[in-house]
């Protein structure tokens, strides 16, 4: 099943290039709204009680180069599932909210937005690091030609910036995986590249091997989520993206950082993270709170929107290096729910660039009395943005805040946990709840409210568009908007499926580190070595 | 190294050949070009003494032969004066007496098809080619001045630092040569080449049996060495050829061994003959017979057996290869443009323009 | 009938120089070709010093060949003369056409990789 | 918005089921109190989406909050004893251990007691009576159903506020309350001021918000739960345990210290008021709905309901010392910036930020009672005030300068608007008797010269200044009436004819511009609300007076919840028998709020000896001061009404100069620092935006210039280094060959120098 979630957007992408251009829409619409589909059966097919291990629903590993011991094995566990509902989830929204925006090479486009689609429901499924990586990187090229061809005025440069900055990341992160494969592989014949067995091996290894593996790691998936120093690719990428690639990137792509942190630093490199973790925060909480008074100068509409991911995402990553359930699991939330709302966001600053052709706040405002309902999309994608309760970023929000706050405070009270955080941190970082509101609020404020601005010689004229969203677009913009309310309102299947994947990682992060020297994990990295050998089997 | 050659000399030597080898390059101005030959000359002839004497262990039949050292000198003579000579045409002609030399010295090592077809290909197709092109690349000489150089030949480019390079380069390979290669043996004596082609007669039958149909091997009558009575050779159902060795296949083998022996060695040598019971102990009903020297594979037949049978992919590639530079040396030689003179006038203005635009 | 004879005779007469003589014979061709390419501006003496280098190549790969007792070595200086007319055919080919540019042979003319 | 119906229709079955299935605690129908506005909220959303322009959605919304009225009313008849807890769906659940504190759950659920009931009784009912008045007020506005679905989702968030039994849902509705606020408030989007005033709300009271999460955090991560009911039976535990609520000292300040926060964000207390007078850029139900009666008072209900975290074993510690002083102060401020206003609905506003002041302080005298009922009374009378401007406000199109508008009462339709207004005034100023005002200020005013100083320092003090400032109250009060509603007869019409777009039925034609314009008298529904209102502002005065055990239906109200005081047991020393008392609670429940006349028969048992207690409690002028304070507090309110009456109605001949006039040049530049709010405005600007300001240009500078720069510097590295390489690509080809001989002679020398070494 994951196996046929991975190529069927392959299928498609080369469909979608042979086929003639006039039907490149309609085939990328459809085989997206299958992508959709498919992930529906999968998301049936999960076994959700079992939500912390890993389910291949179906196939589990194809063998690439046995000699090297590399195969592309499969396995999703909730975690990884919720981010592909999201992916699918988002798939036909970002064919269907293109259809005006994309009138020149269009096969090129929506083969590349395939091809992406399917680059990251690799690294989701992904179980081995290879297979993860190959997917990790490829989604930087179908990106990278989304933005060079299809943006705006700086788009090249933009591009390159923006390839060259991940792409340097991931070659350093690979180089830490590849440690620690090699450290895996010590005790065998040949290779392995399962991450259950490079788990093991990374476990073991010194406090010293450990810190510099995360070095390596976080340096790669930091850029990726973006983190502080290292977040100035992308409001650049964002701004000169085309709106699917702005969506795509703000909806799935950061997660890919997250997720990765998630997946492999965690549970990896204990010893580490619970030394650095102060640190990882501190840069995030900079993050929050220096990108969101940038946020608040920007003119440009979407370069606001871009910052406020990195606002955001630094209350994410906050979350994850909380290091107790609550955190973890609020972070894991925020990335479906950042992907929903700042995805919205952009769709809805890509509708208005198509009826405007500019994005500043300086020569569109007061749109409300033009664009209505595309008013009361923006008002409540932005309200759900700026973490209201009742709308979706609020749950998460608050937990990846408390859980920072409960983090290392077991001294205080009941209600505390294990963790290197603390009560400042989450009293810190609360200030860029007020930034937010800040920034978001005066961009609405201007865009939305007020006066009518308009660009000159843009009256009613919109080419093609109505004033108004058309019903495609309010068709792109309504799923999104329930499935913000949806998850504000009742978050509970998401929590309650991540609980027990988010427990598990907890549990490998309070590993002692005097018993982790003591215990020779030689064995059990064969173990899992064999096994993952003889994985066709089972 | 010590043991080829002592190093400090060798070295001392290898400076002073340097030396001479910067100074017989053409100059601008002074060019001391006997000077620096008779320096080289000096310094490559004296290590090829030691080289010499280092072999000599009071055996004068260890004595090196004396014609290696005469073409090693000469072909590296040639090849300096190929390098140092100003004129081009000269530098071919020398070449071509390098590639002579070489030749010898192939011929010592038993190469007599790659000496012959050196100088064949190389003194005989690809350095007239060059003559051709010297000729034909060359500016016509005023009248004034006839013997006069192209700027380019009448002198090097930095001699000094090319020089250095080149015999660095030299000092390390022949330290590397002396000290790594040999791998503690200090003599490298090169093997009688006619040891390797034993193995060759087992890909070759056909010449073997070809050798003994022409002595009658194969005829149904014989006659014995000594009487001259002709009897009946016996029938050969079947023969053999293994390492240089050939065994024949009889009905009879008693019979046939009597025979051959009878013959007195004129048509075959049986192998062991004489030793009593010498078919018997082996148990083996063939013959074993050595094979004639005419019929042993010589240098072609080595080199053309290794060419076809173990190199054929490296052949075709080769015949590939040679192809496309037939092409390419058609593409490039053709004329590009049709030129009226007027264009071409306008064309060498601009380019002289552009050329000194660009010089400077 | 020629070259057994030749070569027996070379057995007996000259069986003293070693492997490394034929070698060092061979560095010091090549170091001069070396030199030479280096040093030399006419693209004609260029080309030639190349072809030293082979034929430099080529004395070092017989004696080899000698001394392992088969005919590889033999056979790759085929190789190194197919790719020596190979070169010949083209370079001077080159040659020709770029002295219609230039007028002249000298390398240095030709600096347009200057960077 | 029509998604929003769908979604309200789901949880609405979602509640029903959960109703039907919900066990004990608690009726599960009360879903319906905050489903009702939220459904109406939705309907109103399909209304706008239809582009319905009728008065269907006034109709809805109407219809929907008086039944979660009357459901409220029912549950409140039918309630049981103490608090209840309705469970309706699992809303934030998660767990990581089985322990004590180590599951996070908030449920979407209702803890209803006293407090709860009291609070929803009076949202719910003036909500239902304020949209009926809007009904009237907004008609023929393009946004009518989007005021209406905001109006209700008020509704919606204020219950969830109320009601929530846990803080992350009153979380919630805090968070939902200020978004309404901003929605309501920026109303009007095209008017640059509203988007402005609604932004700032937002941005003020998220300030206190984080406050409120921080401590609701350091709550939980204390206590281990966020549900009250487990919250305050640990708190009682802890209190019997250690005479306090924590073995720790510094989270039992620090909880209530960031409570605190929230709540004056919310409520508009000093350092955080700024935002309420500009909300009332809003249109005017909204401000006496959410900026008048409910909405801000959340600040109120938050401290009274944890109040068992700020007074433990009956002592206040200093963050009920800093609410009092705070309260105190901002009424003070406040009536003082009041006074010098000329805007009417902004006195009223200031009047507002005033007597939340006075309900904090009561708070800070651990009067829950006093501050509650002043709650309840202020709803009713404020409500009325801003009804009452907003009438005048609709019928003189916009028009809300007091020196341009003049006797009112005697001009035809107004009739009805100026006797509530008077009623509104009266209350405010705390007319002594006929006035529910009156009494519930002077349960606040006496309790401040009661309670003794070693329980609340300087609390007489405090008294004072409020008395001073309850003389400024009725002064500025009654300036406005008897500026706008007596005297001569004089108008100008405002500039905001278009705004309200008075195109409906007759009436538009009578509306011109400034020439020929003619008021627009009140219609029925207007007057009825105002009418029902003024009454009801009056009826309140019986509340004080049933129920005297508690000082009060309202105070009975209280006695029942978590507001409770409990006095301080070491001065009983008959507190054993009390322990049995309402079983949780270590003393009798009780308040200080005494009043004189009830004061020698109406303590309960236990309290006999509360002389002592008194001797040691503050008095006043010698006196008892519940006895006394009925006489000061009335002389205060009648001597403002008094020099109100003098400066500004005696003798007025036209709306524009009264006598207060004549009195500026002795106070030099103080009246226009007051009418420019003690430029508290100006001074955060240059205190807290500037600087932000700043630091966010800093901040995008270092963004383009430091911190990209060094990835552009990054990136420019290997160019730099190219171009450094570049020298050595002469273009001759005998330079590359020297290298590459050179480079190979370096290869053969290493290679020569390992084999030697090897």
């Amino acid at each position: 099943m994951l196996l046929v979630l991975v190529l069927w957007p392959i299928l498609c992408s080369l469909l979608i290039a042979v086929a003639p251009a006039r039907q490149a829409r309609q085939l990328a619409l459809g085989g997206s709204l299958v992508v959709l589909a498919l992930t529906i059966v999968a998301a049936f097919m999960f076994p959700w009680d079992d939500g912390a291990s890993y389910h291949s629903l179906g196939l589990d590993a194809v063998p690439f180069l046995p000699s090297l011991g590399v195969e592309m094995s499969f396995g999703v566990d909730s975690v990884a599932m919720w981010l592909i509902i999201l992916t699918g989830f988002l798939a036909p929204l970002t064919v269907w909210g293109s259809f005006t925006a994309i009138t020149e090479r269009v096969r090129t486009y929506y083969a590349w937005l395939m091809a992406l689609n399917a680059a990251m429901f690799g690294v989701f499924v992904a179980r081995d690091i290879i297979f993860f990586y190959v997917s990790f990187e490829f989604t930087l090229v179908p990106l990278f030609i989304l933005i060079s061809l299809y943006g705006s005025s700086n788009r090249k440069f933009a591009a390159i910036k923006f390839f060259l900055f991940t792409f340097l990341g991931s070659i350093i992160a690979l180089a830490g995986l590849v440690y620690v494969a090699w450290k895996a592989s010590a005790d065998i014949e040949g290779w392995t590249f399962q991450i259950a067995a490079l788990q093991e091996a990374a476990r073991a290894m010194t406090a010293r091997e450990q810190a510099i593996v995360m070095l390596a790691m976080m340096a790669g998936f930091a850029v990726k989520v973006p983190l502080f120093p290292v977040h100035t690719w992308l409001p650049l990428a964002h701004t000169e993206a085309p709106t699917a690639g702005s969506v795509i990137l703000a909806g799935v792509l950061l997660k890919l950082g997250t997720y990765a942190i998630f997946r492999f630093v965690l549970p990896f490199l204990p010893i580490a993270v619970n030394e650095y973790a102060p640190f990882v925060a501190v840069l995030s909480i900079i993050g929050i709170i220096y990108a969101g008074l940038i946020c608040w100068v920007q003119t440009d509409v979407k370069k606001l929107v871009a910052y406020s991911s990195v606002s955001h995402l630094g209350f994410c990553v906050l979350g994850m290096f909380a290091l107790n359930s609550v955190g973890a699991a609020g972070s894991v939330l925020y990335m479906i729910n950042h992907g929903l709302s700042t995805g919205a966001l952009f769709f809805c600053i890509g509708f208005m660039y198509e009826r405007y052709h500019t994005r500043s706040m300086e020569e569109v405002g007061g749109l409300a009395s033009r664009m209505p309902v595309w008013s009361f999309f923006m008002v409540f994608f932005t309200l759900a943005s700026v973490g209201l309760p009742g709308l979706n970023g609020f749950v998460s929000e608050f937990m990846c805040l408390l859980g920072a706050f409960q983090s290392g405070a077991s001294d205080i009270g009941a209600g505390g946990t294990v963790g290197q955080l603390g009560p400042w941190y989450a009293a810190i970082a609360g200030t860029g709840m007020i930034v937010a509101a800040m920034y978001l609020l005066i961009m609405v404020g201007k865009v939305v409210f007020g006066d009518l601005r308009e660009p000159a010689g843009h009256g009613d004229d919109h080419g093609s568009l109505p004033a108004d969203l058309t019903l495609r677009e309010i068709g792109v913009l309504t799923p999104l908007a329930l499935g913000c309310l949806i998850l504000g309102v009742y978050p509970k299947p998401v929590l309650d499926t991540i609980e027990a994947p988010v427990a598990q990682v907890m549990a490998q992060l309070e590993v002692e580190p005097e018993t982790m020297h003591a215990a020779t994990s030689h064995d059990t990295i064969v173990k899992f070595a064999m096994q993952a050998g003889g994985s066709d089997n089972d | 190294m010590e043991a080829l050659i002592n190093p400090i000399l060798f070295y001392l030597c290898l400076v002073i050949g340097g030396l001479g080898v910067s100074l017989a390059l053409p100059r601008r101005h002074v060019s001391p070009q006997v000077l620096g030959a008779m320096l080289a000359a000096t310094a490559f002839g004296a290590i090829f003494l030691l080289l010499g004497l280092s072999t000599y262990q009071g055996n004068p039949a260890d004595l090196p032969g004396i014609y290696f050292y005469v073409f090693a000198l000469i072909a590296i003579g040639a090849s300096l004066r190929v390098i140092s000579h100003p004129r081009p045409v000269y530098s071919a002609l020398y070449f071509i007496l390098t590639i002579l030399s070489s030749s010898v010295l192939y011929l010592m090592l038993g190469a007599e098809f790659m000496a012959f077809s050196l100088i064949i290909i190389y003194a005989g197709a690809i350095l007239i080619t060059y003559l051709f092109v010297i000729m034909l690349a060359t500016q016509a000489p005023q009248e004034s001045d006839v013997g006069a150089l192209s700027e380019y030949d009448a002198f090097s480019r930095e001699p000094m630092i090319a020089t250095c390079l080149g015999f660095v380069l030299l000092a390390v390979l022949s330290g590397l040569i002396a000290t790594g290669l040999t791998g503690g043996r200090h003599h490298l004596p090169l093997q009688p080449a006619a040891e390797a082609r034993l193995d060759l007669t087992n890909e070759m039958p056909r010449k073997v049996i070809r050798e003994l149909d022409g002595r009658g091997f194969f005829s149904k009558v014989s006659y014995d060495s000594g009487s001259g009575v002709p009897f009946t050779r016996p029938e050969i159902a079947d023969i053999e050829v293994t390492d240089g060795v050939l065994f024949l296949d009889v009905d009879d083998p008693a019979a046939a061994r009597h025979v051959m022996l009878d013959e007195g060695g004129r048509i075959t040598e049986i192998i062991g003959a004489g030793a009593p019971g010498a078919n018997t102990v082996s148990g083996d009903d063939r013959i074993p017979v050595r094979i004639p020297a005419s019929a042993m594979p010589s240098n072609i037949d080595g080199v053309g057996y290794a060419l076809v049978a173990e190199h054929p992919m490296a052949l075709e590639l080769a015949g590939v290869i040679l192809l496309m530079a037939l092409l390419g040396a058609v593409v490039l030689a053709r004329k590009q443009i049709e030129l009226t003179e007027d264009e071409k006038a306008a064309r060498a203005r601009t380019l002289g323009a552009s050329m000194s635009g660009g010089s400077s | 009938m020629m070259a057994p004879v030749l070569a027996q005779a070379s057995e007996e007469l000259l069986t003293n120089p070693t492997l490394f003589h034929y070698l060092f014979v061979s560095t010091i061709m090549f170091s001069i070709g070396v030199i030479g390419f280096l040093t030399r501006r006419n693209m004609i003496i260029m080309f030639l010093c190349t072809e030293m280098m082979f034929q430099a190549a080529g004395i070092a790969l017989v004696a080899f060949s000698r001394y392992h007792l088969n005919h590889s070595g033999e056979v790759f200086v085929i190789f190194v003369l197919t790719i020596a007319a190979a070169e010949a055919a083209l370079a001077l080919a080159l040659v020709v056409l770029l002295f219609r540019r230039r007028e002249s042979l000298d390398a240095a003319a030709w600096a347009e990789m200057k960077g | 918005m029509s998604l929003v119906g769908a979604i309200g229709n789901d949880v609405l079955t979602l509640a029903a089921e959960a109703a039907s299935t919900a066990s004990g605690s608690g009726p599960g129908w009360m879903a319906a109190v905050p489903l009702l506005p939220l459904l109406a909220s939705a309907l109103c959303g399909l209304c706008l989406a239809g582009r319905i322009r009728s008065k269907l959605p006034a109709a809805i919304v109407v219809l929907s909050i008086a039944a979660a009225f009357a459901v409220t009313l029912f549950g409140f008849l039918g309630r049981a004893d103490g608090a209840q807890v309705i469970t309706i769906f699992e809303w934030i659940g998660l767990s990581w251990g089985s322990g004590p504190g180590e599951t996070l759950s908030a449920d979407f659920g209702f803890y209803m007691d006293g407090l709860s009931w009291l609070w929803m009784l009076f949202v719910t009912g003036l909500g239902s009576l304020i949209a009926l008045y809007a009904s009237e007020y907004m008609s023929g506005d393009k946004g009518y159903a989007r005021f209406f679905a905001a109006f209700a989702l008020f509704v919606f968030a204020m219950a969830c506020l109320v009601m929530g039994d846990n803080l992350v849902l009153l979380y919630l509705g805090w968070e939902g309350v200020g978004l309404c606020s901003y929605l309501l408030i920026g109303y009007f989007y095209k008017r640059p001021a509203a988007v402005a005033a609604a932004k700032k709300a937002f941005i003020v009271n998220r300030i206190g918000d984080l406050g409120l999460a921080i401590g609701v955090f350091l709550t939980f991560v204390t206590f281990g739960t966020v549900e009250y009911d487990e919250l305050f039976r640990m708190i009682d535990e802890g209190v019997a345990a250690n005479g306090q609520p924590l073995e720790e000292l510094w989270q039992t300040w620090t909880i209530p210290l960031l409570l605190m926060v929230g709540a004056f964000g919310k409520s508009a207390q000093l350092p955080l008021y700024v935002w309420l007078p500009d909300a009332m850029e809003g249109p005017t139900p909204v401000s006496a709905l959410i900026h008048a009666a409910t909405m801000v008072t959340a600040g109120v209900y938050l401290v009274a309901r944890m109040f068992p975290l700020f007074v433990y074993d009956g002592v206040p510690h200093y963050a009920l010392n800093t609410i009092a002083w705070v309260g105190t102060l901002t009424a003070l401020f406040s009536a003082t910036i009041g006074m010098a206003q000329f805007d009417i609905k902004r006195i009223m506003a200031y009047s507002t930020v005033s007597q939340l002041g006075y309900m904090f302080a009561g708070l800070g005298f651990l009067t829950t009672t006093g501050a509650a009922f002043h709650v309840f009374t202020h709803a009713f009378f404020k409500a009325t005030l801003f009804l009452c401007c907003g009438a005048v406000m609709h019928g003189f199109a916009g028009q809300l300068d007091l020196r341009r508008l003049s006797g009112l009462i005697h001009m035809k339709g107004w009739l009805i608007v100026s006797l509530a207004m008077l009623v509104g005034c009266l209350n405010l100023a705390g007319f002594p008797l006929i006035t529910a005002g009156y009494f519930s200020k002077d349960m606040i005013l006496s309790q401040a010269f009661t309670t003794p100083d070693s329980i609340v320092p300087y609390s007489s003090l405090m008294g004072w200044i409020l008395l001073i400032t309850a003389g400024l109250t009725a002064y500025y009060t009654f300036r406005v009436f008897f500026r706008v509603f007596v005297g001569p007869v004089e108008y100008e019409p405002g500039d905001e004819v278009h705004d309200h777009g008075h195109d409906d039925h007759d009436t538009h034609d009578e509306h011109g511009h400034d020439h020929g314009f003619h008021p627009h008298a009140p219609g029925w529904a207007i007057n009825t609300v105002l009418a029902v209102l003024a009454i009801a502002s009056f009826a309140a005065i019986g509340t004080y007076f049933v129920d005297k055990d508690h000082h009060g239906w309202v105070g009975g109200l209280l006695h029942d919840s978590s507001a409770a005081y409990h006095a301080p047991a070491h001065e009983h020393h008959a507190a054993a028998p009390e322990l049995k008392h309402g079983g949780v609670m270590l003393t009798a429940a009780d308040d200080h709020g005494h009043a004189a006349d009830e004061h020698a028969a109406s303590h309960e048992a236990g309290h006999d000896d509360h002389g002592g207690a008194h001797a040691e409690a503050g008095t006043l002028f010698g006196q008892d001061p519940h006895a006394v304070m009925y006489y000061v507090s009335a002389a205060f309110g009648i001597v403002g009404i008094f020099i109100a009456w003098l400066l500004h109605y005696a003798g007025r001949k036209t709306a524009a100069k009264s006598k207060a006039d004549l009195l500026l040049p002795f106070l030099g530049p103080i009246p226009t620092w007051a009418q420019n709010k003690w430029y508290v405005d100006e001074l955060y600007d240059i205190l807290f935006r500037g600087p932000l300001w700043l630091i966010s240009h800093l901040f995008h500078i270092i963004d383009r210039l430091l911190v990209d720069g060094i990835v552009d510097g990054v990136g420019g590295i290997p160019r730099a280094l190219a171009r450094s390489l570049r020298v050595g690509q002469s273009g001759i080809l005998q330079n590359y060959a020297v290298g590459m001989a050179g480079g190979l002679g370096v290869l053969l020398l290493i290679a020569w120098i390992l084999t030697v070494a090897g």
